[in-house]
């Protein structure tokens, strides 16, 4: 999926299957010389279901406005850091046709212990749903939707602290 | 002045396409691309109210002001954390 | 590194490098057919680190006993059903001697949706920390250590409710 | 009676051995095959008081009985959130 697994980029949209252990190692190479180093990886995995509100799911497509979207990554990204110092931070998200059990997105948390590294992760798959300019578009056997949340603000602090409450309760 | 505008997403749908070019005049915001967007394609008022705007593939508000050449996206919610009630089914 | 990704058991002690894709996919394919069917999977992966406590680490080895180490994370994975419905959760530890960066544990929970997913992983990583009998021999420029805690004890309910709190807080 | 006995990570490094057999009575618990064990290699007391029993690879209590041909385990403290004074260095 990748020619050389040191250069994937750790905030990325894309259109290939995503590979979990491709972004943990570039994580893990990121923190390796930082402060304590890297002890620990949380990810984050999210799959296609068969089923969505009792419809039998055929596929779904993922639309990303993907030049934004890495920039909201980034954003995410300097918030987890603020918050949890020496951590980095990766998000993989792909877009274009995904079938049942094909992974939609992967977060990756690395730090040198693994509450930081636990915590950083649930927060950042809690803000990329929350703002990260992707859609889902679902097709069933008998029709199709798109799932729409709330309206995407990066500056709105009570969905951040709400993000942060997942992570740090 | 010329302005590129992007929809996503079912705004897109709504729209029947997912990228045009508009004519505005000097000084028009973004809300005013949005009001040529809707003026063009009423079907897409259906998300009135509930569309982000980014210029320049960078959040901004509608109250922004535009350039020539500018790229102005409009966005509808996105997907994360929808609820039972958020789906727009055919 | 398995010859086949379906055979792997969910819950081992390894003397092979680890694979968390291995895991997920095994772990996906285990709870696609259960309830709401698989839409997470939250992992924990736990990496040698270059320091500890200040010292260079030259290697690690860790030691296990191996049956009950199995048979603790059966436990721990039922105690994790239990607290979070339908989840499925996987346990690969290595054994043998482990380089810097080289992944000793990965942890994975896979459930219809993310929070019982994410706190499941972190319980199980909790709880496989409390009373799994492994032990890291840590190996310096200079020296070498054991690395001990607690008494593993897996009736302990305090250390239980220790690791429920971390993934429920 | 004869047992079977595993002594793991650093009670094996103390005993110099990590398995070995004792011979016992009839009757005697785990805490007299502990005994036996201090009593052939008196460094293990480093450990004593911070040791787990496994009967057949299943925990048991020091009060457990064992039988002919069990494997008696003794096992340390483990590693899992070890702070910084829980390492046993040379």
């Amino acid at each position: 999926m990748y020619t050389d697994r040191m250069i994937v980029e750790p905030l990325a949209v894309l259109r290939q299957p995503l590979s979990v252990e491709t972004l943990v190692a570039r994580l893990e190479a990121d923190t390796r010389g930082a402060g304590e180093g890297c002890g620990a990886v949380a990810t984050f995995i999210g799959i296609v279901r068969a089923t969505s509100q009792g419809r039998q799911v055929r596929h779904l497509e993922y639309e990303a406005f993907a030049p934004l979207a890495v920039k909201v990554f980034q954003g995410i990204a300097d918030e987890a850091r603020r918050e949890w110092h020496d951590v980095h931070v990766g998000v993989h998200h792909r877009v274009g046709r995904l079938m049942v059990g094909e992974t939609s997105v992967v977060v990756a948390a690395a730090a040198a212990h693994r509450d930081a590294a636990c915590r950083a992760c649930r927060y950042t798959i809690e803000r990329v749903k929350q703002i990260a300019p992707i859609w889902k578009h679902e097709y069933f056997e008998d029709g199709d939707a798109w799932v729409e949340g709330a309206v995407a603000d990066p500056a709105d602090d009570r969905a951040r602290l709400a993000a942060r409450a997942c992570a740090c309760a | 002045m010329r302005v590129t505008v992007q929809l996503f997403a079912r705004l897109g749908d709504l729209a029947g396409r997912r990228e045009e070019t508009y004519d505005l005049a000097p000084g028009a915001r973004a809300a005013d691309v949005w009001q040529a967007v809707v003026t063009a394609h009423p079907d897409v008022r259906a998300l009135a109210g509930a569309v982000s705007c980014a210029i320049n593939a960078d959040f901004a508000p509608l109250t922004a002001e535009v350039h020539d050449d500018d790229e102005v996206a409009f966005l509808p919610p996105v997907s994360g954390g929808a609820g039972q009630d958020d789906r727009h089914q055919r």
